[in-house]
């Protein structure tokens, strides 16, 4: 059977690479930020992971990191998520396209 | 053979400046009336006071020198300033001064109620002092400075009534087959300065006169030399490739062509040629090119003469057929025949002009001499002006023509024999022929135009000049005489002294000299006594045959000119240059701003401005980058 | 607990103090900003404590410049760190001076906490010494200016310009966690100094590298990762853009720099390859993009890629050359801020709104009639960006470009000297269109 | 030197504050004359024969490894004195002129500042600096005062001579990143030229790519026929007289002088592209209709002479191409003034347009001949002199492939008669008839100094050969 570590790895990756094709595919900005998240989780997991291969603190004090900064961007996306709500009405990402050339 | 040089210092600058202040003068102030000419005639006539002086100077002095100053100096180049004076050019010079001042006393009355006359005057005496420059440069360098002012002085006054594009094209015609015969000049002073180190004629004698280092020359160089001053020659003086210019140059006012295009300008090929003798006598192929060339000119031009309408243009295929002569004579290796009959025909061609010149004045510029005629009663003095030149130019006995006319003749016979000699003789007859026909069609029978009618004689200040260039015309000749009728041969001393040696053909006896003496009298006395007969009574219309179209269009000389060389010359330059500059070079710089134009509109598509497509690009990107990372 | 207190961590002596006073400057200026926004005072005063806080900072950390290095609270205060504050904290206040920014945003007074937020950040970046706390302060920075860049809210643009800046930055930074994590992942440590010796060279390193690279080319506007740029720029008000072109990648250049020598990764081959080929595509595409723009400011956005493109490989190459790196961004700084304030001058002359964009075919004669002065400073400004002698953008470039022919990158000095011919296309076609009348010629 | 370099620079300062036009040009001109007697001083105490004979270093850089060093020698200060002479009649000419402001003084004075400063540069980097600044008083003066598609030509101009000396750029890094060279000096390169030329073969191109352009040698010469055209009167004159000259002072000072094996071994390619120019250059010019345009070509036919010169290995080519400088500066320059004189009352550039200017204005129509026989070489003017020396040199090196240049000589005449007639000779056209050209006094004045320097120049060239024979770089 597989050891644990390799299957932790392949979910991290797995879930690295969902958050991805999420923040690739999905109209709405929301979910786009949760694609980011995912993303981020999956990174957390592999922090973890090489935190018990090397048997040193520094894996789990990353993991700390990233999820404060995760949770600063969260907070941020979203308060620019609800002004471009009460000035748009709407999240889809399609017509946020003005800009381009 | 190199006697002592007794080299006398000379102020033979002032021969030059003074004409040169007379040009800035007329240029600057523009004076009443005929002031700007007779101001101009002043100043050509003190020219000729001072070569005068000079010319007393020759018996003892063989050569004059005025050093000048340094021109410029660079390199194995160096070009001085200088001027010298042998025995035959200070003849010529007599002749530039003399005759010109004639001329410009004739030009001050033809062209009293012109409204340029200052500029009319300034290029006249511009034209003599390149002339006068040419003349009497020491260095080579120094002759083409005179040879290319001249050249631009004959353009401008050929070119004097601007207004007809004709004459404009004209001038511009002439001062190009100059500049393509000036090449010949250029290429012959670069070899000057690469293999004999000066310009200077002196230096050049000297080099070769030295056996040592003459040997040490390539052999091509002098024959180069001396083929490229003879193509120079060509240029100036109207031979085979380069003589259409002299024709369309009557487009100038008549004493212009006089002057110019019968006394000085075209003379100057054979000055040139005579002052570097001692190059030409040891060349003998270059000797029998320049024979024949000459030859075929004569020819050429005497048959182009022969059907020709306008007076002017009559006198100028005469003029191109007798430069002809003059450099056959100089082919027969005779300088002095040649010398010789520069000067008879400077007298007589200038009369001739300038009596042209009068007739067509008093015809009201009527030229085409089918629709003169009577003009005896007419025009008396111009009559009898007319008469002397033909009868020296055809060369009836004891005129100034008979005598350097036959001494080219046996000097022809002398040297290239029975061949050469008839042929010369034929155009001998032939000038006589078409010289009488333009005499019996002007002057004589009735006047058949309205202008003819009311003809009238030219003013006195005309009519002077004409009668001295006659007296000229008819006894110049008695200044070298045959051997056998005594030893009145001034011209051989002149030229002989100036260093040019003839080359020693068979000498003829007696008996044959007078035998050819008399041949060619009685040639030139029938062919006019033909002429008599033909044209007593007025134009004679003859059928419009080959042969005479043939001659009427100058055998289509030009038009086989402009066809074959001058258009497509220009075409494929204009094309080359076209295809290359504007849609080579251009185009390619167009082209490239094109395309880096178009790419970055391509280029700018790829920002869509949504937000996933550019986290998916930055993606691709980085894989593409990351895989040519690995793979490099 | 009191053990905890007095650990090693937490000594402090003097030098060190004088060491952390410019960031400490910083952070007082931003609580005061605070509580002023809080107490609603008048923008006059949000100003003049702006330009207090900024200059003194500046000083302080030129006049210490010369100091040792010291290493306070694991921050590794270097000569690097110090010039990158005084220059961050030159642009912060060149950014709000010149764009009169306090009069426009007089009812949101914040603006003045984020800058110094973000000036913090990137003064702070080149002084980490190991990869989370690069990763911690690249956030630090590139949080507030999200705010920044979509601060003008009544245009739809700026909000825009934001939520793109926000979401692609985000996505930049999970991919450099990723690296981050990878590089722990191969080498068990993420500090500089341990990583110097055992990092190994198997396929994983190369990948964890090629995500560091992504998150740092991001924020250099390098081209496989330089979409954001010009919409962001052409959003952003014209103060934000001008700070965030300069400021963000003075920061990025130094930190990545010292911490690709720090660490040895500089040997590696391959991460100096990436740079190369990245430099170059972005000298190329940035060129092209540049000419057939239709928007002012994003030409001036590609324009910065393509400087960026000459700068990748030094960054990579580690400690060394950075000096001229430094002074090339310096300039294109304080030459960017020049232009944009002229710019936007000239949009207020045309009464177009201040933050507005204009279409360089649009700019016509009339346009330096009616504002003399600011089209001189655009057309010196462009002709400065373009390399021309003896504008100091020639000499700025003249120095990179020898630095990297030095270095050995001839080919790369080649592109970017075709990218200095292309620039003809775009900036000095501009600045004349300024100055050539249509028709007839006119006296000016 | 230093003096004569910054008094551009000062009188910019000066008439800053005479926003005024007529005030400017007054100011302008009266700047004129402190500049020549700096230059009198100068020409004192230039010695001729060892290249920058006098030199001055007045601060160094060792940051880019260059330093302010401004040298001298009879080279380069007859070339400041054809600058000074010909900025001098044109700022008579500039008088009264309607279309010459303050703004058009202040950029022709850079431009004069950029000139001389390329020319005393004795150090690779500052001369680059002043080779690449000229370009930008150039830009504005051709965008702004120039004719119809003046941005066009501005443009192109601006960046074919960008793409040139950005090729020099590059020859710079190389040298400067070379251990061996201390400094960018000229001395100094030319001290440990044989290593360079050794390591990079290349070097020598990218050198000569920068002054080729400048010069316009024939493949690269398409910007010239626009930039003169477009560029007004003032701008062309300075353009034709002196701004080509300094890509042949570059190829003279900075590649024959520092590479030598470089630059000989590149003579053959120089020779045929030279000759090609000369003859496409003729035949460019015989093919237009704008006149301009054609004694633009004119330009490029006489510069291949000039070219053909300095690639000669004898002394006598190489002085006579550094003299027929003077003499097609005088003479181009004299051609474009006085069509430019023309211009500013008719307005308009084409040939066909015009007829007959001999029978309305005498005095112009003399000029235009004058210069045109000059522009000729004719004997007795300037232009024989060094086209007869280049040729002459070139036929003691090349043998007969002289006779190809010496078609261009033919090809010269062809061109300029046709312009002659077409525009002074021929029947009154309606266009000259209808704006009668009066010359005002100072327009006289602006002309007569080109008059009195072709004349003495043609007839006693001595004193300025000798003077520059010193210092022509092959012996």
């Amino acid at each position: 059977m597989i050891a644990t570590g390799q299957l932790i790895f392949s979910v991290a990756i797995f879930l690295f690479c969902f958050g991805a094709l999420t923040f690739f595919t999905k109209r709405s900005a929301v979910v786009a930020l949760m694609g980011i998240e995912l993303m981020l989780n999956g990174v957390n997991l592999v922090l973890v992971q090489a935190g018990q291969i090397y048997k040193n603190a520094e894996g789990t004090s990353l993991v700390l990191f990233v999820t404060l900064v995760a949770a600063a961007e969260a907070a941020l996306a979203l308060s620019i998520f609800v002004i471009l709500y009460r000035k748009y009405g709407t999240l889809t990402l399609e017509n946020f396209r003005s800009l381009k050339g | 053979m190199t006697d002592v040089l007794n080299i006398v210092e000379a102020p033979l600058s002032w021969i030059i400046l003074l004409p040169a202040a007379g040009a800035l003068l007329n240029g600057l102030f523009r004076l009443k009336s005929t002031l700007n000419g007779l101001l101009a005639t002043a100043f050509c006539f003190a020219a000729f006071v001072v070569s005068i002086l000079q010319f007393l100077k020759f018996p003892e002095a063989s050569k004059l020198a005025d050093p000048g100053y340094l021109w410029f100096q660079a390199g194995h180049v160096k070009a001085q300033m200088g001027f010298e004076l042998t025995p035959f050019m200070s003849v010529m010079l007599l002749i530039i001064t003399g005759v010109g001042t004639l001329i410009h006393l004739y030009a001050t009355s033809y062209m009293s109620h012109d409204k340029s006359q200052a500029r009319f005057f300034a290029y006249l005496n511009l034209f003599v002092t390149s002339m006068l420059v040419l003349a009497l440069s020491s260095d080579l360098i120094g002759v083409f400075l005179g040879w290319e002012g001249v050249g631009v002085c004959s353009y401008l006054l050929i070119g004097f009534w601007f207004e007809e594009d004709k004459n404009a094209r004209a001038g511009i015609k002439a001062f190009m087959t100059n500049r393509v015969g000036d090449l010949g000049f250029l290429v012959a002073l670069f070899v000057a300065f690469a293999y004999f180190g000066t310009s200077s004629v002196s230096g050049i004698m000297e080099w070769i006169a030295d056996p040592g280092r003459a040997a040490a020359l390539p052999v091509w160089v002098l024959t180069v030399f001396a083929l490229a001053i003879f193509w120079a020659a060509c240029g100036k003086s109207a031979q085979i490739p380069l003589y259409i210019w002299l024709p369309d140059a009557m487009a100038g006012p008549t004493p212009v062509s006089a002057l110019i295009h019968a006394a000085t300008m075209v003379t100057s090929g054979i000055l040139v040629i005579v002052r570097l003798w001692p190059i030409f006598a040891t060349q003998t192929e270059v000797l029998s090119v320049i024979f024949w060339v000459a030859l075929s000119t004569a020819l050429l031009a005497a048959l182009m003469a022969l059907t020709q309408r306008d007076l002017k243009k009559v006198l100028a295929y005469s003029t191109v057929s007798q430069l002809g002569f003059m450099f056959a004579a100089l082919g027969a290796g005779a300088p002095t025949a040649a010398f010789f009959h520069v000067v008879t025909h400077a007298c007589f061609k200038a009369l001739l002009f300038l009596t042209a010149g009068s007739v067509i004045h008093g015809m009201h510029d009527e030229k085409d001499i089918f629709k003169m005629g009577g003009l005896r009663k007419k025009m008396p003095w111009s009559h009898v002006a007319y008469l002397v030149g033909c009868v020296a130019i055809a060369g009836f006995p004891f005129t100034s023509g008979f005598f350097s006319k036959d001494l080219i003749l046996t000097k022809v016979f002398e040297s290239r024999g029975v061949l050469g000699y008839g042929l010369l003789l034929l155009a001998a007859m032939l000038t006589s022929f078409y010289m009488f026909r333009s005499y019996f069609l002007t002057f004589s029978s009735t006047p058949r135009s309205h202008e003819a009618e009311h003809a009238h004689e030219s003013s006195a200040m005309m009519i002077v000049p004409l009668m001295i260039l006659s007296l000229l015309s008819l006894f110049v000749g008695w200044l070298e005489i045959p051997h056998m009728w005594g030893h009145l041969q001034y011209f051989s001393h002149w030229v002989e002294s100036s260093g040019a040696k003839a080359v020693e053909g068979h000498e003829v006896e007696a008996a044959t000299e007078w035998l050819l003496m008399g041949i060619a009298t009685i040639a030139s006395l029938a062919s006019a006594f033909f002429a008599y007969v033909k044209y007593k009574k007025g134009p004679v219309t003859s059928s419009e045959n080959f042969a005479w179209k043939l001659s009427f269009n100058k055998f289509y000389v030009d038009e086989i000119y402009d066809s074959f060389i001058l258009k497509p010359l220009r075409k494929i330059g204009t094309c080359l240059s076209l295809w290359i500059d504007e849609y080579g070079v251009n185009g390619t710089l167009h082209g490239s701003f094109a395309s880096y134009r178009i790419t970055g509109q391509l280029a700018s598509i790829f920002h869509t401005g949504s937000v996933q497509s550019y986290a998916l690009l930055m993606l691709l990107g980085l894989l593409v980058v990351w895989g040519v990372v690995n793979v490099w | 607990m009191n053990e905890f207190f007095q650990s090693k961590i937490f000594e402090i002596t003097s030098e060190q103090l004088s060491d952390l006073f410019p960031l400490l400057l910083l952070s007082f200026g931003f609580a005061l900003s605070v509580i002023g926004a809080g107490l609603k005072l008048s923008s006059k005063f949000f100003k003049i404590i702006g330009i207090l806080v900024f200059s003194l900072a500046i000083t302080t950390w030129s006049f210490t410049f010369l100091e040792a290095d010291s290493v306070v609270l694991g921050l590794h205060i270097t000569h690097f760190s110090r010039i990158v504050g005084a220059l961050v904290s030159l642009f912060a206040l060149t950014s709000f001076v010149l764009f009169d920014v306090s009069k426009r945003y007089a009812n949101r007074p914040e603006w003045l906490a984020l800058l110094i937020l973000a000036v913090m950040g990137l003064s702070l970046l080149p002084a980490s010494h190991n990869w989370i706390s690069f990763f911690v302060f690249l956030e630090f920075f590139s949080i507030p200016s999200y705010i920044l860049a979509g601060y003008d809210t009544n245009r739809e643009r700026s909000l825009e310009a934001s939520l793109k800046y926000m979401l692609t930055g985000a996505f930049a930074s999970a991919l450099l966690l990723m690296g981050i994590a990878l590089v722990y992942l191969c080498s068990g440590t993420v500090d500089y100094s341990s990583l110097q010796g055992h990092f190994p060279s198997h396929i994983l390193s190369t990948l964890a590298l090629a995500f560091l690279l992504v998150g740092i080319f991001f924020k250099m506007t390098i081209v496989p990762f330089h979409f954001w740029a010009p919409d962001v720029y052409q959003g952003a008000p014209m103060g934000v853009a001008a700070f965030l072109a300069a400021g963000t990648k003075l920061s990025i250049f130094v930190s990545a720099a010292l911490a690709f020598s720090e660490t040895e990764f500089y040997l590696r081959n391959d991460l100096m390859n990436f740079a190369v080929i990245a430099g170059t595509l972005s000298i190329l595409v940035g060129s092209l993009l540049a000419f057939t723009q239709r928007s002012f400011r994003r030409m001036l956005a590609y324009s910065g890629t393509v400087n960026a493109g000459a700068l990748a490989p030094l960054m990579v190459l580690g400690k060394e050359t950075l000096s001229s790196g430094i002074f090339f961004l310096f300039v294109y700084g304080l030459t960017l801020a020049l232009i944009l304030s002229a710019f936007s001058s000239l949009l207020k002359n045309r009464n177009l709104d201040a933050n507005g964009d204009l279409d360089p075919e649009e700019l016509n004669l009339k346009d330096s009639q009616q504002s003399k002065f600011q089209s001189f400073i655009l057309a010196a400004g462009l002709f400065s960006l373009a390399g021309i002698p003896p504008l100091p953008g020639f000499f700025a470039k003249y120095w990179l470009f020898s630095d990297l022919w030095a270095q050995g990158y001839r080919p790369l000095v080649m592109w970017a000297l075709l990218g200095t011919l292309m620039g003809v296309a775009y900036y000095i076609r501009i600045a004349g269109k300024l100055f050539f009348a249509e028709k007839r010629s006119v006296i000016i | 030197m230093v003096s004569i370099l910054f008094w551009p620079l000062l009188s910019i300062l000066v008439l800053v504050p005479f926003r005024k036009q007529n005030w400017a040009q007054w100011v302008n001109l009266l700047l004129h004359l402190p500049w020549v007697f700096f230059l009198i001083e100068l020409i004192k105490v230039t010695p001729s024969g060892a290249p920058f004979g006098l030199m001055e270093t007045y601060g160094t850089f060792p940051l880019f490894k260059s330093a302010l060093v401004l040298g001298a020698d009879t080279l380069n200060v007859s070339l400041i004195a054809l600058t000074i002479f010909l900025s001098f009649s044109l700022s008579f000419y500039f008088l009264g002129h309607s279309k010459i402001s303050q703004s058009f003084l202040i950029l022709f004075q850079l431009l004069n500042f950029g000139t001389i400063g390329s020319l005393l540069a004795a150090d690779a980097f500052l001369f680059y600096i002043f080779w690449e600044f000229m370009l930008i008083p150039l830009f504005f003066l051709i965008g702004i005062w120039g004719s119809e598609n003046r941005v066009y030509a501005a443009l192109k101009f601006f960046s074919m001579t960008l793409a040139g000396s950005l090729a020099l750029l590059a020859g710079i890094f190389f040298i400067v990143t070379k251990t061996e060279v201390q400094s960018l000096a000229w001395s100094e390169l030319s001290r440990n030229a044989e290593m360079l030329s050794a390591a990079a073969p290349w070097l020598g191109w990218a050198f000569l790519l920068a002054f080729l352009v400048k010069v316009p040698v024939w493949p690269l010469h398409t910007w010239l026929p626009d930039a003169h055209t477009e560029a007004p009167t003032g701008v062309s004159v300075m353009l034709a007289g002196i701004l080509l000259k300094l890509g042949v002072y570059g190829m003279l000072r900075w590649v024959l002088q520092v590479f030598p094996t470089l630059y000989w071994n590149s003579t053959d390619l120089l020779f045929a592209a030279s000759v090609i120019g000369i003859i496409l250059g003729s035949y460019g010019a015989l093919r237009q209709t704008d006149i301009k345009r054609m004694i633009a070509y004119s330009s490029v036919a006489h510069l291949g002479f000039v070219v053909l010169g300095a690639i000669s290995t004898n002394a006598t080519a190489q002085s006579g191409a550094f003299f027929q400088n003077f003499a097609h500066g005088l003479s181009t320059g004299l051609l474009f003034l006085s069509f430019g004189m023309i211009y500013d009352r008719t307005h308009s550039r084409k040939l066909d347009e015009y007829g007959g200017l001999a029978s309305t204005n005498r005095f112009l129509a003399f000029t235009f001949v004058f210069a045109s026989m000059a522009s000729v070489a004719l004997p007795g003017l300037p232009g024989f002199v060094g086209e007869f020396l280049i040729l002459s040199g070139t036929f003691l090196q090349k043998g007969w492939w002289v006779l190809l240049p010496l078609m261009g000589v033919v090809l010269g005449a062809m061109y300029t008669l046709q312009l002659v007639k077409g525009l002074v000779f021929g029947k009154v056209s309606p266009l000259v008839e209808s704006h009668p050209i009066s010359l005002k006094w100072n327009e006289y004045v602006s002309i007569f100094p080109f008059l009195v320097g072709l004349a003495l120049l043609g007839l006693a060239p001595q004193f300025l050969l000798a003077w520059i024979n010193g210092s022509i770089p092959v012996k």
